[in-house]
């Protein structure tokens, strides 16, 4: 249809990165709304009154009826729900469920937003060895296809992809510190204090989330580049003399790295999941730890604040990741 | 060869490659280019064609290893050498232009920097921009300065087959590969692509080793054409020779494969299918399909032989044969009387992609009517709209205005709000014979659900018929047994022609059934078609993009330009005084044979 | 049939199908194998290798080979019942999307898009946050995790055999859209998706894994792998074998599924690779 | 656990800490109290093969910062004094406040901020003397506002954690007699109110404190930092009434919930001490030495409970049966890897009022058989519903379905959720046959709670006029003798007729690294009831 077509002109109107961007932005917001509407009905619609739960044992008649009251849940649904998603998009998180069912009016944000920068540190560096290394191992396999390296490195991150982070951890802390007695097996942050100033106790918690979604993303990678090593415009380009260097980076890996990005940010995705483990495993505080406590508690407006809040960085995480396709891929930068 | 005084540029000489398993897929093959010359390099799929081509650029695809022979290109040999060598040799001494522009141009790069990193494999320093700009200029794409900054994705088919060349011509290789580089495109930008060929090497001296497995595309323009068959050079001689007075029957066969608008005949397919690697017969590998097969032919492998100078056929009988004198019908066979009430009217067709966003129709405004027994062409480049109508009258999409009206009763259009009998009476070949059939289904299942469906026929009766649907079809019976994946494209698609018939419909709709057939099992397929339609009396509208199959298939024709017909009328009307300027270019780009051949 | 076992002749395929061979019968025959009831104390708490306990005792001084061999059921039973479900819905909501092409599609996929928006644990511990533990909430839960990807895989399978001739004869010859669906689409679809059901079942084996490390997960009292290496994690130095060998056929399970995969994937050829960028033009 | 000699008069414990030594023995023995066989023979035999801790150590040094890791509360931690109720929350408030009454490592008690109860004759009215010279972190000065406040914080229904210890009392008209002294009404006669000021949640905070986000008390450490699932800070109180004390100049407690990481912290020297050590860990580490295993006799009881409304457990057979069936030596040996003593089915020995004349329980196959033949409930089948939520419960459970089987009696565990097992409104209270867990200080508020007419949480919904008004007698009842015997009926009764089957008194079982000394095994609370100021670092 397109074959005779004469070559599209290039507009300039509307910048076709920015359309694409409010699509997917818009695209975004709707997909966190509806998110919301999920996360507060699994809370708060789902069975189990919350003010009995969070009492547990304690939910004596006279306790559950101030609990009521003080989480309002006396007021319908949707007028909380709608109270909640005004103070989220302000920036107000509203209180702890559990600290009213205390008698104390301790805000989430308070409460996750130390967690928050230490999880975001973690996240952050594993990221920074995960997203280089991802691309390199996954390029280095099909270069080598059929050779030791290419075996080596697809069999690793097989096992790799194969454990639980919470055994990868596991092992790790039996061989760095039973073993080695080279790295502290739990990582301790003072609240308020930075990660960073302890770096030893970062390592192996790094290493369990490197681990796991490394050894995907280098799968995922050295899927794509396997394939795009197959392309026509590969063979042509060798076919043409061009260097064999140039042809790996400039043909193939440039155009593997837009399917990868999409890889990496699931993966980054997956780290998110992987973090809720790991911290456990290693005693981060971080908000893993804080949500798995916040169920374990069923502080169901800490949990609802979190899992939002997570949404949302899975959403411009998917954002970013369409940013940087668009960039790569000079076809997407125009108008459809 | 004696021809040209000069020193070929390519030197291929007992070229044998074949699996590393052991299979040949190559055997023997010997050719020369001299400098400036088009050699055209034909044959069937699962020829060796492209196997052979690719040798000269010192490529073998992974798993096919040399076996032995001489490959010599730019006086330099070119089988085993290493890496580095053939780096060196590749796109400064031999080049190379791919099947599919749209695949071959790295989508992240601009067009110019492609031409350039082959520059600059090559040549260092210099004036590379000004360099880059002489070689879209040489491919007449030169004229706007910021072409070169375009992505491959913003220009044409055509531009980008062009840009290809482009890079295969910037170092001014003497010999340039070309794979197939105008299969996909269509009539009017593959004949373009064409004379820009001939162009350069007029202009520029550069020998090209022109691959395709259409004889007609190469008629016009090579010098010479070398007919490839079971991994064995067949025949090898000057354009005109081969076309003119070809000695081997295969190659006869496939000129007398093509179908031709300006000399319409009745077209002979060959029988059989084309053997695959590791399949190859004793003896001559084309004496199954031969006519002339004796049994000598089924011992001896025939040598390369030379009959004049330049000449070489591989046939045991090539003297006693005398195929020059082919039978000539004249065209189609007289058709039907036609009746007074059309069977098929539609009338103000008006109709939509689903996806688009823009508001023009992907077909406005189209009446036409299809009379009872006769064959009526719909011809368009794609994209033209052709296919919708076609899926129109299938009842598979929905027209936005306009009615379909059959045996003169308006018709809904989605197929299920259709009556039985017209669901029956409706019937669509569709164009790709490796999708059309279930690949999980025997042939028989396939062929039998109609029968159930549309006819109600009890199971036993059902089964009982489909034997003899094969048979029409001119497939034996045990093929019922078979899955589709062991099937050829031919043979796949006269099965989707049973299952149609199955339904005894009176009109049969035929979506580009030959095209992505081997023009030898095109011939094959239209003769059938053609029987059927003189024997049972059937209806047909036939979609086409090729004015060579309408020539020698349909009645009348209806020609569509971006979504409208732009003209209509009897087939030899509108072949011989089109009225249409549309139509005339689509004649003028038609792929025929020249005048002397056959 | 020999054609739909050649990625055996594979050396991945060959290996990895063993392997999963070998995890399946120790689950299924392991119980019948067992030296010692698996929940039976037969010695004192965590000691090692002994000729009465080949791999130990574990927490509570149970046989670890006999649990071991016990354990294999319920982990794939429940990992193999989430992926069904997830595939019963995924399948059902992907073939609507991709077969209609209709009003259904967007909506199908945007909700997809939503499902996608959550990390896949987070949505787990929401869902029991909200309607606590239980063995039905994590098989749903982990069904709803996987459901989406599934539609989606599903969906672009779907839309591209639905443009294949065979499926558009039957809709020309006016079929039911359950029976084109039926005849014509799904069984093309199966075979990628079935490459696809085995990853999606290693993941939910880890998923359940995770969770059940958390303590919000399946806790029942007999012998479970996962369970397993969680109840003895703790303990991982006094007797390394409760957890190990537990996390070890997790760890070829998943392994061995992996390369089965790997090697039918690439016996079943690139035209099942789903295409992203392509569009269909007629 | 460790010192059983170092009982002597200069040995750095709480007792000789706080008080005179003379003092408490005097306390003691004019309530009329001795040390119970259990906790003699914890507290001063030696028996157990526990570590040797902090003898050769020496004189208590000052400074340093002592690091405890506790199972995290997550968010729920709180240093509300009147709502914290686990181990963590306990560890953190125990070090801000001071109670009224002090428990002691035996569960004899002392006195804490208030020096002497007096009653009435008819126990409805008490005069309490309080201590002078107290001040509290923020300089001011204790006094009987600050009793008469914190009372009333109590009172309030919402602070669940404490309102049931002083549901008795007349809280409007309580009255500072004057500084020192207050006069408390009742609405109920009771024979021992201080009993109700040794359970949690009865801390003393001064007057119109509010809010606890910085808690002022008058306890060994001062307020510092706090977040809640992670980390708290509190310093040395310079001021502290206990001469000396503490030890350390800074406390700092880490939420861990991951039972081995807290492990590894502690062995990688990240943390100090911990509570809650895996019995399991515990055993193998007693055994490498390579930490201080701190073992701590207690009566706390963790029972498995039947509901005597239910069937089959509402004929009393049956339940007398399924107390027979129980090994409780080995369920002890196996479950809890031998950390505890056995249980008699009547909860608080070595407590004031528990009655040490009934006969232990043994197994009793033969008898649990024909006790069920006679109910006509052979081949019983019967759901046991257990979680991980203290450790032991499920391996209880466990064993106990094993042991079961030889009286043809089909155990079906079913292991629910941790975070429901507790939750009225999902299982608990509905659940026919299952396992529970008391700390206990006192019989009388495990009766008051568990099994009064109108119990919160009457676990085995038992119900007996006659019980409830012995019980109300032994409440009551003013003369100790008097209490005794009505006591003795209230535990006959449970004995012969209760839904609990008591397996065990579970120790306290912790770990501190080398370097700590001075904290000792406490019966009342893990950690050596987090009486921190006691110890110190080498």
């Amino acid at each position: 249809m397109t074959a005779a077509a004469e070559p599209r002109v290039v507009r300039r109107e509307t910048s076709p990165v920015l359309a694409f961007l409010g699509r997917r932005l818009l695209g975004g917001l709707v997909a966190l709304f509806v998110a919301s509407i999920l996360i507060f009905a699994a809370l708060n619609v789902l069975p189990g009154d919350p003010a009995s739960v969070i009492l547990g044992r304690n939910a004596t008649p006279q306790a559950e009826a101030v609990l009521t009251k003080r989480m309002q849940l006396d007021r319908p649904a949707a007028a909380r729900y709608a109270d909640w998603l005004g103070g989220f998009l302000h920036g107000d998180l509203g209180l702890s469920a559990v600290s009213l069912a205390q008698g104390q009016h301790e805000t989430v944000w308070h409460q996750i937003s130390g967690p928050l920068k230490n999880s975001a540190i973690l996240a952050a560096i594993a990221a920074l060895f995960m997203i280089p290394l991802s691309i390199g191992l996954g390029v280095i396999g099909p270069i080598y296809s059929g050779k030791a390296v290419d075996h080596a490195i697809s069999i690793l991150s097989l096992g790799a992809i194969a454990l639980p982070e919470f055994v990868t951890g596991s092992l790790l802390i039996g061989v760095f510190f039973v073993g080695l007695d080279w790295l502290p097996p739990v990582a301790i942050v003072p609240p308020g204090a930075n990660p960073l100033d302890n770096p030893s106790e970062l390592v192996l918690p790094v290493l369990t989330l490197l681990f796991a979604s490394l050894a995907a993303g280098v799968r995922m990678v050295r899927a794509g580049m396997t394939e795009v090593l197959q392309t026509e415009y590969v063979q042509t380009a060798r076919l043409n003399g061009v260097a064999e260097r140039r042809v790996l980076w400039r043909y193939a890996l440039r155009n593997a790295l837009a399917p990868s990005v999409q890889v990496l940010a699931q993966n980054l995705q997956w780290l998110i999941g992987g973090i809720i483990i790991t911290e456990s495993v290693f005693a981060y505080p971080g908000i893993g730890t804080a949500l798995v406590n916040a169920v374990q508690n069923r502080d169901v407006t800490v949990v609802q604040s979190v899992a939002m809040l997570i949404a949302v960085v899975y959403v411009l995480l998917n954002l970013l990741a369409d940013l940087v396709v668009m960039l790569l891929v000079p076809k997407l930068r125009e108008p459809a | 060869m004696s021809a040209v005084a000069v020193e070929p540029v390519v030197r291929v000489e007992n070229l044998c490659l074949g699996l590393q398993s052991g299979e040949p897929v190559v055997d023997g093959v010997t050719f020369s280019v001299g400098p400036g010359e088009i050699v055209g390099l034909v044959g069937e799929s699962g020829s060796g064609k492209t196997t052979t081509a690719l040798s000269l650029l010192g490529y073998t695809r992974r798993g096919i290893v040399v076996r032995g022979g001489t490959v010599e290109v730019g006086g330099e040999s070119v089988l085993g050498r290493d890496r580095r060598a053939l780096r060196g040799l590749r796109g400064n001494t031999v080049s190379y232009v791919p099947q599919d522009p749209g695949g071959a141009l790295n989508p992240s790069m601009r067009v110019g920097d492609a031409i350039l990193d082959v520059l600059r494999a090559h040549r260092r320093g210099g004036a590379a921009a000004e360099s880059v700009r002489a070689a879209l200029e040489r491919v007449e794409l030169g004229r706007d300065p910021r072409f070169a900054g375009r992505y491959p994705h913003q220009l044409s088919g055509g531009q980008q087959q062009r840009v290809t060349i482009a890079m295969a011509c910037v170092c001014d290789p003497p010999v340039a590969v070309l794979d197939e580089p105008t299969t996909g495109l269509d009539v009017l930008t593959q004949d373009r692509i064409l004379a820009e060929l001939r162009r350069l090497r007029d202009e520029d001296g550069m020998a090209m080793v022109y691959v395709t497995h259409d004889l007609a595309v190469v008629s016009q323009r090579a010098d010479r054409i070398t007919v490839m068959y079971a991994g064995r050079v067949v025949e090898n001689g000057q354009a005109s020779d081969v076309l003119e007075r070809p000695r081997h029957p295969y190659t006869r066969a496939l000129v007398e494969a093509i179908p031709d608008f300006r000399k319409p005949r009745a077209l002979r397919g060959i029988t059989g299918v084309s053997v695959g690697v590791g399949e190859w017969p004793n003896g001559c590998a084309f004496a199954p399909r031969c006519a002339y097969e004796q049994t000598r032919c089924h011992e001896t492998v025939p040598v390369l032989e030379e009959t004049v100078p330049g000449h070489h056929v591989r046939c045991l009988r090539w003297m006693e044969l005398d195929l020059q004198a082919g039978e000539r019908s004249n065209g189609r066979a007289a058709g039907v009387a036609v009746e007074s009430a059309p069977l098929l009217e539609v009338s103000g067709l008006e109709a939509r992609y689903r996806s688009s966003r823009s508001g023009a129709p992907a077909v406005a405004d189209v009446s036409f009517a299809v009379e009872q027994g006769r064959c009526v062409a719909l011809v368009g480049e794609s994209g033209s709209g052709k296919t919708t109508i076609g899926r129109c009258i299938a009842g598979l999409h929905v027209p936005a205005a306009g009615t379909i009206s059959f045996d003169g009763v308006p018709i809904a259009g989605t197929a299920r709000r259709r009556p039985l009998e017209v669901r029956r009476r409706i019937q669509i070949v569709f164009q790709n014979p490796f999708e059309s059939l279930n690949p999980r289904q025997r042939v028989r299942s396939s062929i039998i659900r109609p029968l159930r469906v549309l006819r109600r026929l009890s199971r036993a009766e059902a089964e009982r018929e489909v034997g003899e649907l094969l048979e029409r079809v001119k497939l034996p019976a045990r093929l019922g047994e078979r899955f589709p994946v062991e099937l050829s494209g031919g043979e796949r698609q006269r099965v989707a022609i049973a299952r149609a018939l199955a339904a005894r419909p009176d009109l049969l709709v035929c979506d580009e059934v030959t095209s992505a057939l081997d023009v030898s099992v095109q011939a094959a397929v239209l003769e059938l078609l053609q029987e059927l339609q003189r024997d049972l009396r059937l209806s047909m509208l036939f979609i086409t993009h090729n004015l060579g199959v309408v020539a020698c298939i349909a009645d009348s024709v209806l020609v569509m330009d971006r979504g409208s017909l732009c003209e209509t009328g009897t087939v030899s009307e509108v072949l011989a005084q089109p009225s249409h300027d549309y139509t005339r270019r689509l004649l003028a780009a038609a792929p025929c044979l020249p005048d002397g051949a056959l | 049939m020999s054609d739909a076992l050649r990625f055996l002749r594979t050396p991945s395929g060959a290996i990895g199908g063993g392997i999963v061979l070998f995890v399946v019968l120790v689950a299924a025959l392991g119980p019948y194998l067992a030296p010692h009831d698996p929940t039976a104390p037969v010695g004192i708490p965590l000691t090692g290798s002994s000729s009465h306990a080949w791999l130990g005792t574990d927490f509570l001084g149970r046989d670890v080979l006999s649990r071991v061999l016990n354990g294999g059921r319920s982990v794939i039973g429940y990992a193999a019942a989430a992926t069904v479900l997830a595939y019963l819905v995924g399948m059902a909501i992907g073939l609507i999307a991709g077969y209609t092409r209709s009003m259904v599609d967007p909506v199908l996929m945007r909700t997809v898009d939503v499902m996608l928006a959550f990390p896949p644990l987070l949505f787990l511990l929401v869902l029991i946050a909200g309607a606590g533990t239980s063995i039905t909430v994590l098989i749903i839960g982990v069904a709803a995790i996987q459901a989406p990807a599934i539609s989606r895989i599903v969906r672009t399978a779907t839309l591209e055999v639905s443009t294949r001739g065979y499926v558009e004869a039957g809709i020309a010859r006016g079929e039911r859209a359950f029976a084109v669906v039926g005849r014509e689409v799904l069984p093309n679809i199966l075979a990628p998706v079935l490459v696809d059901a085995g990853l999606r079942f290693t993941y939910s084996i880890l998923i359940i894994a995770s969770v059940n490390f958390l303590g919000l997960g399946l806790q029942p009292p007999n012998s479970d792998w996962a369970l397993m290496i969680s109840e003895n994690r703790t303990y991982i130095q006094l007797n390394a074998f409760s957890v190990l060998v537990p996390a070890a056929m997790i760890g070829l399970l998943t392994i061995g599924i992996n390369l089965t995969g790997d090697a039918i994937a690439r016996s079943l050829g690139r035209s099942y690779v789903p295409r992203t960028t392509r569009s269909v033009t007629s | 656990m460790t010192d059983r000699s170092d009982d002597q008069p200069n040995g750095p414990d709480l007792l000789d800490g706080r008080f005179s030594r003379g003092g408490l023995l005097k306390g003691a023995a004019a309530l009329g109290i001795g040390m119970s066989p259990l906790l003699a023979a914890a507290c001063g035999g030696g028996a157990s093969a526990s570590s040797p801790v902090s003898t050769s150590a020496g004189a208590p040094k000052r400074g340093g910062q002592l690091k405890l890791g506790f199972v995290s509360g997550g968010t729920a931690e709180t240093v509300d004094p009147f709502i914290g109720v686990t181990p963590i929350d306990e560890g953190r408030i125990q070090n801000l406040y001071d109670p009224l009454v002090i428990v002691n490592p035996d569960l004899t008690t002392s006195p804490g901020l208030a020096l002497e109860w007096n009653p009435n004759s008819d126990g409805t009215v008490y005069e309490v003397k309080l201590r002078d010279g107290v001040v509290f972190h923020n300089g001011k000065s204790f006094g009987a506002d600050d009793v008469i406040y914190s009372i009333q914080q109590m009172a309030k229904p919402a602070n669940f954690g404490s309102y049931p210890f002083v549901s008795g009392i007349d809280v409007a008209n309580m009255k500072a007699i004057n500084k020192h002294l207050v006069r408390i009404p009742l609405k109920t006669p009771d024979g021992d109110l201080a009993a109700n000021f040794t359970y949690y949640n009865t801390w003393i905070v001064p007057a119109r404190q509010t809010d606890y986000k910085s808690p002022i008390g008058t306890g060994p450490f001062a307020f510092e930092s706090f977040t809640p699932g992670q980390q708290s800070v509190f310093k040395r109180n310079p001021n502290y009434w206990v001469d000396g004390k503490p030890y350390v100049d800074s406390l700092k407690i880490t939420s861990i919930t991951d039972p081995t990481a807290r492990l590894n912290a502690l062995v990688a020297g990240q943390i100090d001490g911990l509570a809650q050590l895996p019995f399991q860990e515990a055993k193998a580490h007693q055994a490498s030495g390579d930490i201080n295993v701190l073992v701590a006799p207690s009566p706390q009881a963790m029972m498995f409970y039947m509901d005597t409304q239910k069937a089959p457990f509402s004929d009393n057979r049956v339940r007398q049966a399924f107390r027979l069936i129980a090994d409780r030596p080995a369920l002890i040996e196996s479950a809890i890897s031998g950390f505890g003593t056995v249980g008699n089915d009547t909860v608080g020995k070595g407590l004031p009022y528990y009655d040490e004349s009934l006969p232990q329980r043994v197994q009793d196959i033969d008898k649990a058989k024909s006790l069920l033949k006679a109910a006509g409930q052979e081949n019983l089948t019967v759901e046991f519903q257990t979680s991980e939520i203290f450790p032991g419960f499920v391996e209880s459970a466990t064993l106990f379905a094993q042991q079961a089987k030889a009286a043809g009696v089909t155990v079906k565990l079913k292991q629910e959720p941790a975070n429901s097992y507790y939750n009225p409104s999902l299982l608990y209270l509905k659940m026919a046959f299952a396992e529970t867990q008391w700390p206990m200080l006192s019989l009388k508020y495990f009766y008051l709670q568990a099994l009064s007419s109108n119990a919160p949480y009457n676990e085995t919904h038992f119900k007996s006029a006659a019980f409830s008004d012995a019980l109300a007698k032994a409440i009551g009842a003013l003369d100790k003798t008097q209490a005794q015997n009505y006591w003795n009926q209230v535990q006959q009764i449970q004995y012969d007729t209760g839904g609990y089957l008591q397996w065990v008194n579970a120790d306290w079982v912790d770990a501190v690294s080398k370097n700590v000394q001075g904290l000792k095994p406490h019966a009342a609370g893990a950690l050596g009831n987090y009486l921190f100021m006691n110890a110190w670092l080498t």
